[in-house]
């Protein structure tokens, strides 16, 4: 692929991006303002009394006194500059709030999914390897059972089991506070408390890529240009290398990089087991609040997350797969 | 000693299938320096027989008797990684689907050098062009470096063969090699395979369902049917003097009988193409502007009560989106086309339906064409009831058409994966029969069929443009099948109409360099076969 | 009755692992089915003393922090869960398959119109966007089987689309355009009926995730609060794993041996409605 | 350990304050009846260590007035001070004020502050700030304040230490304002003329408290220090409080199990949760110190709605109604019955006429019957829908009770869940027919009993009179308690508002919320006033 082809795939797909992004911001606004809460009620209620005075004030003060296509074009020409709004209730920046949990969140989908990928695609190579044999069935029923079983049932038993029972790792948070760790330790700290969690989120797409990347695989398998590489005089290993799993790992990819955002998403669950102070967290809590600025932030973001997750991915298949158009 | 000497060799298939074993009992030797043929058509075991030397039989086959014998070994009784080391290096192979064959995601280069590495050869950089060059590719640099997806079908095969012959194997075995590929390139390519042949003194066995490929290339022949050798022995001897029936009955099948010199038609025009003009767009990015593929250009055509008209050509040249123009399954966006009085072409949907019933069509694939859950009484009943006919008249027009296809009366109960190929091009020609139609468009009707089949289906056709007054525009890629068929042919080259004309005419004496290289490139163009007394009986259908 | 069905079956029956899914699948439904002749109570009546271990007190499976039977509570929810799924499934089907098939075979503008909205909805993070859904239009059956079907429809709309792009240029299709079918019969009945196979099957597995889906809302509190499901149960007993753990314990079991069950039939219909892929499992 | 370490108390000085506000040692041991641990051993305040505790939900903000919720409230109790604490009987302590005084008409109040108070910037605080904070900050921010702060007619400082706060009127529970919940001091120097709900300031709170803002990671942990210029010589004793966000109730209970934190309040510890607590060694477990919030839970009633404006009916859901269930199944054992429209901790509670009759299901179906309502086939009288509350699972299963409750005397109740936005709002619009509610008394019936029940309250307002209850008898009465100076004619207001209130049932009362403090018995001081852990923990040490 020539360089300037290349740019001119990333412009174009970044404007497509961007077109989306626009799309979601209208769509989330207008979701989120059919909403039948209203944050002024919601503080004035919290705040333990309220008297209309009170309530018309902070309706004046978060703009809700305005018609909606101003309250609308209003959020878009400040997201457009980059300002996602204040929280109504945390009175800060919401892209301030999203920055601070969006690295909790980033480093637990991150070490899930990486887990998942690594782990999945072994596991289902494995498999394809040693189709109809015990190692496959138990590698095919062990992906079926986490296949099918709620995510955040998972975590819970493991936090029985290796926080309650054996006592080895901690079960809620992602540091250990006032330990003033640094360096070397602090990223050891952290390790410990990621684990659970990551391998909570992890096990569930692991068995999603084990089981595709078995079918795929076994697809694969059955194509001319293997029978090719093995009249070749190819040995079974390099075949299965060179020919089938490189081939195989496209779907795989395709799959991943739609997970990818999905598990960004679904980690509300997690986060919400194992307190892990992330944005799934923070979307669930703003919702029982009607924080709709905070949601629509997140909202922004987490498609922001997916769409940059799906360019990744055009762009790793593009350059793995030499047949995609570069127009 | 022969080079490979196969023996009593007896492949089971497993329980349940159709027959016992895939090839049963069958021997046959190969020759340092000659090219053998195994001939047969589909399901008679030739690919099983090779899969077989190669140790490549999927899993569900296996042999239960017989012997390979090669460079003083029985490959049968070889180990897996013993096997592995022959493969590729003293025995190569090319496949029948070049499009498929070669890794997507692999450059050209390093899949031919892989080839070189896995059996430790050196030198692999140079030997690589040098490989290239032997297949007579251009610009070996460029093509080293492509991906497969780059390069055209016959371009790939050649790959193919250049992997083939990188180690300068002993035996090659080409299974079907040419059957994917246009004539023109399919020439080149039998050339190739010949003169590399002749220049190694490499034994090649080649496999093939095509008498006239036979006759381009082979020195001995095999036949099969039924997973037996039927006959085998010089090629100029059983191509000319076959004697086993079921040979007899496939060589009179090949399209061979050069249609007598029709009267010049001259009957009143049915259809009346008129600067016909179909682009499709390609591409379209925001960077990239949309790039205009033209698939047919100003074509005119006349065709005229009771003719039937040839239009040739190779793959993509437009000759199959002509005819969808004149059905109006591909809107042309310049030209007339012309029924009787009518410009079809201007017709709005609801217009066109009067003229389904005048105009049919006949389809290529067998088994596509056929909707898979219907039955074919239904599927036969289908137009007439479209255009209001009582669903149980409909259904008895079907069993009357269903006879005149020559089915029995019990196949519209049936479901179409419960009959062979020719029967369903058979329910297929009967369904575009139910609505009585004046002209018959037929895209392709025979070339996805083994030649005894095809050579029945178009005598059915014959029979019945005969018997009923059809108009037919028949498009083919097979010139013995259209010099057969057609009175008139056009030749399309590109989405040009290049030349048209009696076919007699065309063929002998052609116009255009195109014409004439098509006409140059049908394989074993110099073998007439014989003209026996054959009936249909031995084909099997 | 003919070949078709009974190749289906065949093929079906052989494998399996469908076949106990199927069981379990029945099990579940006649558990559903009589859960009134089971348990002739409410399942929310507080019948004895709260957290009482399987076994005590009558209760089978235990009872819960107010005393509430888990075994009724299971068989009254597994209504609940497959209904949710069945019912979520059906919506996002025919949405799917509506958007899907004019996207398919209209082709254009309109194919791409129809595809930038699935995208839209397939970028959304689908849990998320179920969350905001039910939450705003506050928890019920209905706006579960909603918000369930709403982030569930897009593979379907892809499915179909490609079904009916690839299926839009097969023969019989133009057999049937050129034999002056109508528009509305080509698209529903020659072309929809044969992409249905790979419907049936992602159908399967659609409501296997709902179910999931259902268990996730109700773990957050978004659950139906009249009617007993398994998610909502879990969501229940969760806090109290560590005193009763049987409260959440035998509702995961049900939703996991559900959820396997219809993936396991799932599989099966894969490769009885597509033979080829069978052959090499 | 309660009653030694509160004589230690006394002795560190100061007694002047408890001896002002007329508040003896005996009435703070008066209250060990409701502690349920043995007195042990005096241990000796020990200087260091860390607190880890825990803060569920986060609150937005850590600064009172732009925020009241309870989160709010325990941890910026420690970042800011009021001028007094309440004793467990809710006499006033003092706290920014050393001591006060009331005119002779009871109009004039004027409170003597203490003297060397900084806040965390350095700045000292003086009168100006405090008459900054109550005739401004939370005039304008506090809903709660604005009404009876808007009958202060004059506010003087004569002196940077003395600020004398004037009434137009005699308001008797004046004094129940101005503990750090409700009127905490903010500095006027960086306040005044600003925004106050967007004040930079308000991201790096600064009061006078024992405890300093260090970090706040947003959805992890807040983190304060020690305030070393802190005005109470050498407090606080803890070095740190980390309040960390946990917002899973299971995470929540191991944290605690596993000593990661050492102290748990509020709802932090589901009620199930508590038993298990208790028997453990190293826990305590205290249930005392909300008696200034005195939070009152109710089935609040729709009185549009019929059949439920039938006073009958009232009854008859009362009968069907099992307290001592909902206290045991659902409270386990935590708070008290309800036993009419005020807690037994809050003045002017009068036993001898705040009584509800017993669970009678029975009885209750006599009344509907009584009141035309019969049974339909399905034994179906009528239906209702409930709004459960959006506060946790307690509510979730008290509401589920309530519709097996009410399904036996034949009333179908259908549940809605929302969240709190939608519940507020709804309530608010009066858009529900019955739900649940609690809300806090603030120590006395003006303050927190009367805006539910008087019709001049009934208002599109969340947290008023919602349910649409009127009775010229009940709104005259409360007018003559709140207007009425003498605590004398209030009481006998008060006692017959009762009288009425629980015979005509405008709502259905449940439980007196209580909420377990549970902590390390290592962690010492940490209940000692009716402010509980939203006190100021300058004197808690870890031991």
């Amino acid at each position: 692929m020539g360089g300037a082809r290349f740019a001119g795939f990333l412009v174009q797909r970044v404007i497509k991006m961007v077109v989306m992004v626009f799309a979601i911001i209208v769509a989330n606004f207008l979701l989120v303002h059919a909403a039948p809460g209203d944050p002024a009620s919601v503080i004035a209620g919290e705040a333990g009394a309220a008297d209309p005075q009170f309530l018309a004030q902070l309706r004046a003060q978060f703009g809700l006194d305005q018609p909606l296509s101003t309250q609308l074009w209003l959020y878009v020409s400040h997201v457009a500059q980059g300002d996602l709004g204040v929280s109504y209730r945390q009175q800060r920046p919401v892209l301030g709030l999203i920055l601070e949990r969006l690295s909790a969140t980033l480093l637990l989908t991150g070490t899930a999914f990486i887990l998942a990928v690594l782990g999945g695609v072994t596991l289902g190579a494995l498999a394809a390897r040693r189709v109809g044999r015990t190692s496959d069935s138990l590698i095919t029923v062990l992906a079926l059972a986490l296949y099918a079983t709620p995510i955040f049932w998972v975590g819970l038993m493991l936090v029985l089991v290796f926080s309650v029972w054996l006592d080895w790792l901690p079960s809620f948070g992602m540091n250990t506070v006032g330990a003033d760790l640094t360096g070397g330790a602090a990223v050891l700290d952290t390790a410990r408390y990621l684990l659970l969690p990551a391998l909570t989120l992890g096990l569930f797409y692991m068995a999603v890529y084990a089981r595709l990347t078995r079918a795929a695989m076994l697809e694969v398998a059955s194509q001319d240009f293997v029978r090719t590489a093995r009249a070749k005089g190819v040995p079974e290993g390099g075949v299965q290398r060179r020919h089938v799993l490189r081939n195989a790992l496209l779907p795989v990819i395709t799959v991943a990089g739609i997970q990818a955002g999905q598990l960004v998403g679904g980690s509300i669950l997690v986060e919400t087991v194992f307190a892990w102070p992330g944005i799934g967290r923070l979307a669930f809590d703003a919702l029982l609040a009607r924080d709709y600025q905070i949601l629509l932030g997140v909202f922004l973001a987490t498609s922001v997350l997916v769409l940059v997750f799906n360019l990744v991915t055009d762009l790793l298949y593009a350059w793995i797969d030499p047949r995609v158009e570069m127009t | 000693m022969s080079l490979l000497d196969v023996r009593n060799l007896t492949i089971a298939l497993p329980p349940g299938a159709e027959r016992a074993h895939a090839v049963e009992d069958v021997s046959f030797t190969l020759e340092a320096g000659e090219i053998l043929c195994i001939v047969g058509e589909s399901g008679s075991g030739k690919s099983v027989s090779t899969g077989a030397i190669m140790s490549l039989l999927p899993p569900a086959l296996r042999v239960v008797q017989g012997s390979i014998g090669f460079e003083g070994r029985d490959l049968l009784r070889l180990k897996p990684a013993e096997m592995r080391l022959l493969r590729g290096s003293r025995i190569g192979m090319i496949f029948q689907e070049p499009m498929t064959a070669l890794n997507p995601l692999m450059r050209v280069g390093e899949q031919i050098g892989e080839v070189l590495k896995v059996h430790g050869a050196r030198g692999s950089a140079g030997r690589v062009q040098e490989l290239i060059n032997a297949v007579q590719l251009p610009d070996p640099d460029s093509i080293a470096r492509s991906y497969p997806h780059l390069l055209s079908g016959g371009q790939r095969q050649r790959v193919m063969i250049a992997m083939a012959l990188a180690l300068e194997p002993a035996v090659l075995i080409a299974d079907e090699p040419t059957t994917a590929l246009d004539v023109t390139t399919q020439m080149q390519i039998l050339g190739l395979i010949k003169e590399i042949q002749s220049r190694r003194g490499m034994g090649v066995l080649f496999i093939t369902h095509d008498f006239g490929v036979v006759a381009e290339i082979a020195d001995r022949v095999a036949v099969m049917q039924h997973g037996r050798i039927v006959e085998a022995g010089a090629a100029t001897q059983v191509l000319n003097a076959p004697q086993h029936p079921y040979t007899q009955a496939l060589i009179a099948a090949v399209p061979h009988r050069a249609r007598a010199l029709d009267a010049p038609p001259t009957g009143r025009p049915v259809l009346e193409l008129i600067g016909v003009r179909k682009s499709y767009w390609r591409g379209g990015g925001l960077f990239s502007p949309r790039v205009k593929v033209p698939a047919v250009q100003d074509a005119d055509l006349v065709l005229r009560k009771g003719e039937t008209l040839g239009l040739v050509g190779e793959s993509g040249s437009g000759k199959s989106t002509l005819a969808r123009c004149v059905v109006n399954l591909v809107k042309p966006e310049e030209g007339t086309i012309r029924y009787h009085d009518t410009d079809l072409r201007r017709l709005m949907r609801r217009h066109w339906k009067p003229y389904r019933k005048r105009i049919q069509m006949v389809f290529q694939d067998p088994f596509a064409s056929l909707n898979p859950r219907r039955r074919v009484g239904d599927i036969i009943a289908e137009g007439p009831m479209a255009h209001g006919m009582a669903r149980a008249s409909a259904l008895r027009r079907a069993d009357e058409l269903l006879a005149l296809v020559q089915l029995d009366a019990g196949a519209a109960e049936r479901f179409p994966h419960e009959f062979s190929g020719g029967q369903r091009q058979r329910i297929g020609i009967a369904r575009a029969l139910a609505l009585e139609p004046e002209l018959l468009i037929a895209d392709e009707p025979v070339s996805a069929l083994d030649v005894s089949v095809q050579a029945q289906i178009l005598a059915l056709l014959e029979d019945l443009r005969q018997r009923l007054g059809l108009t037919m525009l028949f498009i083919t890629h097979d010139l013995r099948v259209a010099a057969q068929v057609c009175g008139r042919v056009a030749v399309m080259q590109r989405g040009v109409i290049v030349e048209q004309g009696r076919t007699a005419e065309v063929f002998a004496a052609p116009q255009h360099p195109y014409t004439r290289s098509l006409l140059d490139s049908i394989p074993g163009r110099h073998w007439l076969p014989p003209v026996a007394q054959i009936s249909d009986q031995g084909a099997v259908d | 009755m003919n070949g078709l069905l009974g190749d289906f079956f065949g093929t079906f029956l052989r494998n399996r692992g469908a076949a106990a899914g199927l069981a379990v699948l029945a099990l579940v439904g006649v558990a559903a089915a009589t859960a009134g002749l089971l348990f002739p109570y409410s399942p929310w009546d507080m019948r004895g003393a709260p957290f009482m271990p399987p076994g005590e007190m009558e209760f089978l499976l235990g009872s819960d922090s107010l005393g509430r039977d888990v075994a009724a509570g299971i068989a009254y929810g597994a209504r609940v869960s497959l209904l949710i799924g069945a019912v979520s499934t059906v919506v996002a089907v025919l949405l799917g398959i509506t958007l899907g098939a004019v996207a398919g075979y209209a082709g254009g503008m309109v194919d791409d119109a129809i595809m930038r909205f699935t995208e839209f909805f397939q970028t959304v993070p689908s849990f998320m966007l179920a969350v905001v859904l039910v939450a705003i239009f506050s928890p019920s059956i209905g706006s579960i089987v909603a918000a369930i079907a709403i982030v569930s429809w897009p593979p379907v709309a892809r499915v179909i689309r490609a079904e009916f792009l690839s299926l839009r240029s097969r023969e019989f299709v133009h057999a049937a355009e050129v034999l002056g079918r109508s528009r509305t019969a080509i698209v529903f009945r020659v072309i929809l009926p044969n992409a249905l196979s790979p419907i049936i099957v992602l159908a399967s597995l659609m409501v296997a995730s709902a179910i999931l889906l259902e268990s996730g809302l109700s773990f957050l509190g978004l659950g139906d609060p009249n009617l007993i499901s398994w998610g909502f149960m879990i969501g229940a007993g969760r806090s109290v794993i560590r005193i009763a753990w049987w409260m959440s314990v035998f509702p995961g079991i049900a939703i996991f041996l559900t959820v396997l069950a219809l993936n396991l039939v799932g599989e099966g219909l894969s490769d009885a409605l597509n033979p080829r892929l069978a052959r090499r499992r | 350990m309660r009653k030694l370490t509160r004589r230690a108390l006394a002795r560190r000085g100061l007694s002047a304050g408890i001896l002002a506000a007329g508040l003896g040692p005996e009435m703070l041991t008066s209250r060990l009846a409701y502690a349920q641990t043995p007195a042990k051993p005096a241990v000796a305040p020990k200087k260091g260590g860390t607190l880890n505790t825990i803060l569920t939900p986060e609150p937005p903000v850590l600064v009172l007035g732009v925020n009241n919720q309870g989160p709010t409230q325990l941890a910026a109790s420690k970042l800011f001070q009021g001028l007094c604490q309440y004793s467990f009987t809710l006499q006033p302590i003092p706290q920014l004020a050393k001591s006060w005084s009331l005119s002779d008409d009871k109009k004039t109040y004027t409170f003597h502050l203490q003297e060397n108070v900084k806040f965390h910037d350095g700045h000292p605080m003086t009168a100006d700030d405090v008459i900054f904070s109550i005739t401004k900050f939370h005039s304008e921010l506090s809903p709660r304040a604005r009404p009876i702060f808007a009958n202060i007619k004059e506010a003087t400082a004569p002196d940077p230490h003395t600020v004398v706060l004037t009434l137009a009127t005699p308001f008797e529970p004046f004094m129940l304002m101005f503990d750090a919940t409700a009127c905490a001091i903010v500095p006027k120097h960086i306040y005044d003329g600003t925004d106050y709900r967007t004040n930079p300031a308000n991201q790096k709170p600064i009061g006078t408290g024992p405890f300093q803002f260090v970090e706040w990671q947003r959805g992890n942990f807040i983190r304060m220090k020690r305030f070393d210029d802190y005005w109470v010589p050498g407090q606080p004793y803890l070095d740190e409080i980390i309040y960390r966000i946990i917002p899973d109730s299971q995470s929540r209970a191991l944290a605690l199990q596993t000593g990661q934190v050492q102290l748990t309040q509020a709802n932090d510890i589901e009620p199930f949760d508590v038993p298990r607590f208790r028997a453990l060694p190293n826990l305590e477990v205290e249930l005392n110190g909300w008696e200034y919030a005195s939070q009152l839970s109710w089935i609040e009633i729709n009185h549009r709605v019929k059949p439920l404006g039938d006073v009958r009916v009232r009854q008859a859901i009362n009968l069907a109604i099992d307290r001592n269930f909902i206290r045991d199944r659902l409270w386990f054992g935590i708070g008290k019955q309800a036993t009419g429209p005020i807690c037994s901790t809050t003045k002017f509670y009068d036993p001898a006429v705040a009584k509800l009759p017993g669970h009678d299901p029975k009885a209750a179906m006599q009344l509907l019957d009584a009141a035309g309502l019969k049974p339909d086939a399905k034994g179906v009288r009528f239906t209702i829908k409930h709004l459960a509350l959006p506060y946790g699972e307690v509510w979730m299963r008290l509401s589920e009770y309530f519709r097996t409750a009410l399904r036996q005397v034949g009333i179908e109740v259908v549940l809605e869940t929302t969240d709190a936005g939608a519940w507020a709002r709804r309530i608010g619009d009066w858009d529900y027919e019955t739900s649940v509610n609690f809300l806090s008394q603030y120590g006395d019936p003006t303050l927190g009993v009367e805006r539910s029940y008087v019709s001049t309250n009934i208002k599109k307002v969340t947290f008023t009179n919602t349910g649409g209850y009127s009775n010229p008898k009940v709104d005259e009465l409360f007018t003559t308690a709140r207007e009425a100076g003498d605590p004398a004619v209030r009481q006998k207001a008060f006692t017959e508002v009762q009288k009425i209130l629980c015979e005509e049932l405008p709502q259905i009362w449940l439980m007196e919320l209580a909420w377990p403090t549970i902590h390390d018995k290592k962690l010492h001081n940490v209940i000692q006033t009716a402010m509980g852990p939203n006190s100021s923990f300058d004197n808690v040490f870890l031991s």
